[in-house]
């Protein structure tokens, strides 16, 4: 005879206000089974707990069910409050009455009787419930970090200093990703090239560390602690071992026409290229959309010069495999395309430019060599006007619905350092808000007007025109003063939104992990959980999760590190014992539930069977393999004969619920 | 030859009859037949986008029944017809409260729920003419004239209704003048409003909005501006003190097609 | 039976994949997006968890409507699961027809963890379009009839 | 505030001003600027307030073009135009109080002037 614990939570008010936890409890006492039916205040609190456990011991229970959260927030806790006085975990169920009742209902009345029926349905499913225990598999002690910018070189040597084996893949020629491309950081205006390329060093130089640049991650399969990954290193026509990066190929290529990706296509490279300079591995790599000996076999010219024989024309695409515990997602961001943002002239006039071509035309090492520019006649700009939120905060297709929390600081930044070095340069910042949470940022903002009086006008910009004299009128609203403005430019900044990488939708299709409506990845728990998806050993790390800046970014990076070592130096991780089960009596052998299976969990063995009459027949029937089954309960439902069955979910156990609900 | 249901609309009747004129010649000589409906009513000049105007719409919603019930689709000329029939169109094949109401005062044989495709004179020549055949058929290319192409504001917008081309950066009109051998002059102003009606109300502002578009057209070196509206045409000309002249697209590609003189007779 | 359209209560079990539409349900209540009290959920591992044989259950024991939600094409978390939900489902939908039980009484929708909006007004549309169609014609095991 | 006032703009417009985030943009993108007393943003933000009867006694109501590159522009979709015909429409829809009369048309016509320029002024100062 099964014994039923029933324990009803009022979550402080979140379930009391609008589910009559009283009459909960009370009903629920009277369902088959029920030896003991209580409500209490914060059932997943110490004391909560402990009124569970209690009634556990005392009431000898074989069963529990708690009325609370989503099971996605406390089956966990309860589970193991149930262990931990000897009640197998899988034993205890959750009814969600509040994210699924009390938040979503008003009238208490109808709340009321829905958690009662959420309530029996768990009960009947309790009453069905099976003692399992979880088997183990082992982890592979080796992470893979996906992108190579600062969040996954961060990563990388955090996990790599706890000695485990690290592989960064990175989708460009060098790692270094977006921050390589700043020129100075807030709010200390360090030079960004100063701090980010000893670290690509390092990473290059630490035994546990091995970058595939140039490649892509093109096949995961697997689990937790057990991924076997495909990467496919890109073609670069250049042998990697052999090259030393001396640039001899670059200096000699006749084709030098290529917009150079590196900055912003202010300028052009050749069609064999270095990114630049500090680059992470120093390795050629031929652009195989240029160069013309790849097109159509003229020239060759790279190969001669090459002292050391690098240069390999025949080079294909290489694909290897690896086995890894740990997966951690780096891929970042990049800043929208402005196509559909014509009313600011970006496509039409080249005196318009992003942030991020801002930020290489003031660089040392762009294309100007550091002096501040016009890009079309090469003349320094007076009055240059800086444009917030350009695809930001918008509700239509356009644009993206977020903030990219980075803008504000950077335009800061960039009025700034304009201001400091050319002090004849008016500078206009429209912005609809200034925000600056964190730390010295505001100090830096303010630092901007009042030291160095940058203009500030609240308000937005609504049309940019070049004019034939190479100005370029921008027409704005100054909300504050009421009035309409002409500012007569030379230069227009555009704060562009950000937005997550385009790779990052395909990799989360192959990892299986959960992206947002904007393509973000999306964390096992907001506040709790933030570096890990909801897919076991999967972790985030910096901007492929939200808009980050670079403290942020790092922090986030070294928090995904510590999550990945705290998998790694596990020998072995416990598996979900929510697998499918074949009953080999009623298998038929027939395969549809190998065919079904996404992992090949399923196999089919011939076994000796003793039949009735005492004789032996030899019968092929299916088995589960418990450390590869994922759970999904494809082949249950496939199965012809009902041989197959899912722990925890199975065919009784949620029949058992459907009659609970519809009674 | 395809057929469209051709509405020219009040103002082509009287004082923009050229516009009208050159419209259906060059029509005939791309192969294009137009067919005017029977009766139809002025669209009104305006679309009113407030939800509880019903009656306002009513003569909109005729024209494109006209053209459901002839088979054809419906191609205007004048930008602010083909603006307020788009809308219409739009409106009640997307709002059933609008739908059942008009219907209810309209008493069809059939609900009208927008069925008709609507054409502006200037996509019919880009999507179903094509601007290639156009070229093909110029006799008296406009050679070395740089023209400005005015839109205005009732061609592009709401772009999303009107899904004409790019409301910020269009290339219809500039396709156009290539395809009749002309240089186009991109300028800022070209889809910015000319003031419109507001010339009856307040004459400064018309004059103030239509000088700026011809200011804004003369800074980029323009000879002559090119409208598809007449209420554009009457700003650009009378209100703007420009001396640069302003004709109907129609005109350039009659000319352009060596059908002008034939139209004038 | 009585049909009074107004006062009729559907009953209504949604089957809700555990990492897609059980949290965008979640989701719904976090941000408190109303729905009806009528939609009750199952959760399941994976949509492809759902046995057509459990709806036909629910449908015999009083349901009348079922809702199964999943994972987006493309983004189950098992890879493939709801790809076979789908074929099952449809083929679910002739059967249901074949023993005359309106097929707008079973619905296939897909919900992401992110769209708690999405599940609320699901729900409630389902919910409604239920209701529109009245009480199920209750599917009655004869074995089960008492002589 | 003008609670009924404010429930027909907003009914009649179909605007929900509360997508408003306060840019300016329409501000910023409109030719009639000079001209009204009360601009874009502000029409979003007092019919919000509920402040419609200083909207109606404006002139501004009459200023606007209805030219669409505020709603094109509007980052937020609140589509400033349509909430300016409906205020206006409000004002002309009381007795007496049409903004144009056909008495003053044969004053206003010159040789050129197109019949749309009076259809559509009479669309949009009368009823």
């Amino acid at each position: 005879m099964q014994r039923i614990g029933v324990f009803v939570c009022h979550c402080g008010t979140n379930i009391a206000a609008t589910v009559d936890v009283k009459a909960v409890a009370e009903a629920l006492s009277h369902e088959p089974g029920v030896v003991i039916s209580q409500d209490y205040q914060y059932m997943c609190s110490e004391s909560g707990q402990n009124l569970v456990k209690d009634a556990i011991k005392e009431h000898k229970l074989t069963g529990v069910v708690v009325c609370s959260c989503s099971p996605r927030m406390h089956e966990n806790t309860f589970r193991k409050a149930a262990a931990s006085v000897g009640l197998n975990p899988y034993l205890v169920e959750i009814a969600n009455i509040r994210e699924q009742c009390s938040w979503i209902h008003k009238d208490i009345a109808t709340a009321t009787d829905k958690a009662v029926i959420l309530g029996k349905a768990a009960v009947a499913k309790v009453h069905l419930n099976a003692p399992l225990t979880a088997g183990e598999s082992p982890v592979a002690k080796r992470a893979l970090v996906i992108g190579g910018g600062i969040a996954g070189i961060q990563t990388a040597l955090d996990i790599a200093e706890a000695g485990f084996d690290v592989d960064i893949v990175e989708k460009k020629s060098t790692i270094g990703g977006k921050m390589a491309q700043i020129d100075k950081t807030f709010p200390t205006l360090d030079c960004a090239a100063c701090i980010l390329t000893p670290k690509m060093v390092e990473a290059s130089q630490n035994e546990h560390i091995t970058i595939h640049s140039f490649s892509e991650v093109s096949e995961v399969k697997g689990f937790v602690g057990n991924f076997t990954v495909t990467i496919k290193k890109k073609a670069r026509y250049v042998d990697e071992v052999k090259c030393t990066g001396c640039g001899a190929c670059v200096e000699k290529c006749p084709m030098k026409k290529v917009p150079n990706e590196f900055n912003e296509g202010l300028d052009n490279r050749h069609a064999v290229y270095i990114p630049f300079a500090q680059a992470v591995p120093k390795v050629a790599t031929i652009d195989p959309n240029y160069c013309m000996m790849l097109k159509n076999g003229k020239c060759g010219i790279c190969s001669k010069v090459c002292t050391a024989g690098a240069i390999d024309y025949k080079q294909q695409d290489r694909f290897i495999e690896q086995k890894y515990g740990a997966i951690i997602v780096a891929t970042g961001f990049n800043p929208i395309n402005l196509d559909k943002y014509d009313e600011f002239a970006y496509n039409q006039c080249p005196d318009v430019v992003t942030s991020l071509e801002l930020e290489r035309l003031m660089n040392a090492a762009g294309p100007n060599g550091g002096t501040l520019l016009r890009p079309s006649d090469k003349t320094h700009p007076h009055t240059i006007v800086f444009v917030q939120c350009v695809g930001s905060r918008c509700d239509d297709e356009k644009g993206k619905p977020y903030c990219s929390k980075i803008c504000c600081m950077y335009t800061a930044k960039h009025a700034m350092l304009i201001r400091e070095k050319y002090p004849d340069t008016e500078v206009y910042v429209f912005y609809i808000d200034v925000r600056t949470p964190g730390k010295n940022f505001d100090e830096f903002y303010r630092r901007a007007v009042e030291q160095y009086n940058v203009h500030y006008i609240k308000g937005m910009v609504g049309k940019v025109t070049p004019k034939s004299d190479g100005k370029i009128d921008v027409q704005a609203s100054d909300l504050l003063s009421n009035e309409q403005l002409h500012i007569n430019a030379d230069m227009v900044v555009l704060a562009a939104a950000i937005e997550p990488d385009k790779t990052a939708r395909p990799l989360a299709t192959m990892l299986t992990t959960q992206m947002d409506t904007n393509d973000f990845f999306t964390e096992a728990h907001p506040k709790l959980r933030p570096v890990e998806s909801a897919t076991a050993g999967i972790f985030l790390s910096g901007a492929c999760q939200g808009p980050k800046d670079i403290p942020e970014t790092v922090a986030q990076a070294s928090a995904a590190a510590a999550k990945a070592i705290g998998l790694l130096v596990k020998n072995s991780i416990t598996c979900n014992p929510c697998v499918a089960h074949s009953d080999e009596l009623l298998c038929n052998g027939c395969s549809s539930c190998e065919k079904v299976c996404p992992y090949g969990a399923i196999t089919y063995q011939d076994k000796e069977f003793r039949m009735p009459d005492r004789t032996t027949a030899i019968r092929r029937v299916a088995s589960v393999n418990p450390a590869v089954c994922q759970g999904c309960g494809a082949c249950t439902v496939a199965c012809p004969s009902g041989a197959m069955d899912l722990n925890g979910f199975s065919n009784s156990q949620i029949m058992a619920e459907v009659d609970a609900i519809c009674k | 030859m395809k057929t469209f249901t051709y509405y020219p609309g009040c103002t082509l009747r009287t004082k923009a009859k050229d516009l009208d004129a050159y419209a259906r010649s060059c029509a005939e000589a791309l192969g294009i037949a137009l067919e005017e409906p029977a009766d139809w009513q002025c669209c009104g000049g305006a679309y009113t986008t407030a939800k509880d105007e019903i009656a306002t719409k009513l003569s909109a919603v005729r024209t494109l029944n006209a053209a459901k019930q002839a088979g054809n689709p419906l191609v205007t000329v004048c930008s602010a017809c083909h603006n307020v029939i788009k809308q219409t169109n739009y409106d009640i094949s997307r709002d059933e409260d609008m739908a059942q109401k008009v219907n209810n005062y309209l008493k069809l044989d059939e609900a009208y729920t927008g069925e008709t495709t609507v054409y502006h004179y200037l996509e019919m020549l880009r999507d179903v003419v094509g601007f290639d055949n156009i070229k093909s058929k110029v006799t008296k290319p406009l050679k070395g004239k740089k023209i400005a192409a005015y839109y205005g504001c009732l061609l592009l917008r709401p772009a999303k209704i009107l899904a004409m081309d790019n409301p910020e950066n269009p290339t219809i009109m500039e396709d156009f003048i290539k395809a009749i051998g002309g240089t186009p002059v991109i300028y800022a102003q070209r889809n910015e409003c000319c003031g419109g009606y507001i010339t009856m109300e307040d004459k400064a502002q018309a004059v103030k909005r239509s000088s700026a578009v011809m200011n804004s057209a003369a800074d980029m070196g323009a000879d002559m501006v090119i409208t598809a509206c007449p209420l554009c045409l009457y700003n650009l000309k009378k209100n703007s003190g420009s001396q640069i002249p302003v004709y109907y697209f129609t005109e350039l590609l009659a000319e352009a097609l060596g059908l002008k003189e034939d139209t004038n007779e | 039976m009585q049909v009074n359209d107004n006062n009729f209560q559907p009953v209504i079990v949604a089957f809700c994949c555990n990492w897609c539409s059980y949290a965008g349900a979640d989701l719904s209540g976090t941000n408190r997006l109303n729905y009806p009290t009528n939609v009750k959920i199952i959760r399941v591992p994976c949509s492809c968890r759902v046995n057509p044989m459990f709806i036909l259950r629910a449908f015999q024991k009083g349901a009348d409507g079922v809702i199964i939600c999943g994972c987006h094409p493309g983004d189950c978390h098992y890879t493939s699961g709801n790809y076979y939900t789908r074929r099952r489902i449809t083929l679910l939908y002739s059967m249901l027809d074949f023993l005359g039980i309106e097929r707008n009484r079973t619905r296939l929708e897909w919900v992401s963890a992110a769209e708690g909006a999405k599940f609320a007004a699901t729900m409630q549309q389902f919910t409604e379009d239920v209701r529109k169609l009245g009480p199920n014609r209750r599917l009655e095991d004869l074995r089960c009839r008492k002589q | 505030m003008n609670k009924n006032l404010k429930e027909q703009v907003l009914r009649s417009s179909g605007v929900n001003v509360l997508k408003c985030m306060r840019c300016g943009k329409c501000s910023g993108t409109c030719p009639s600027y000079d001209e009204m007393e009360y601009h874009p943003h502000q029409f979003v933000y007092m019919v919000e307030k509920g402040d419609i009867d200083t909207l109606m006694n404006s002139n501004s109501v009459y200023k606007c073009l209805t030219c669409f590159a505020c709603v094109e522009r509007c980052p937020r979709g609140v589509e400033p135009a349509k909430v300016v015909e409906a205020v206006r429409l409000a004002a002309v829809r009381q007795q007496g109080s049409n903004h144009l009369s056909p008495v003053q048309i044969p004053d206003m016509l010159d040789e050129d002037l197109p019949q749309q320029a009076i259809v559509t002024a009479f669309r949009k100062y009368a009823k």
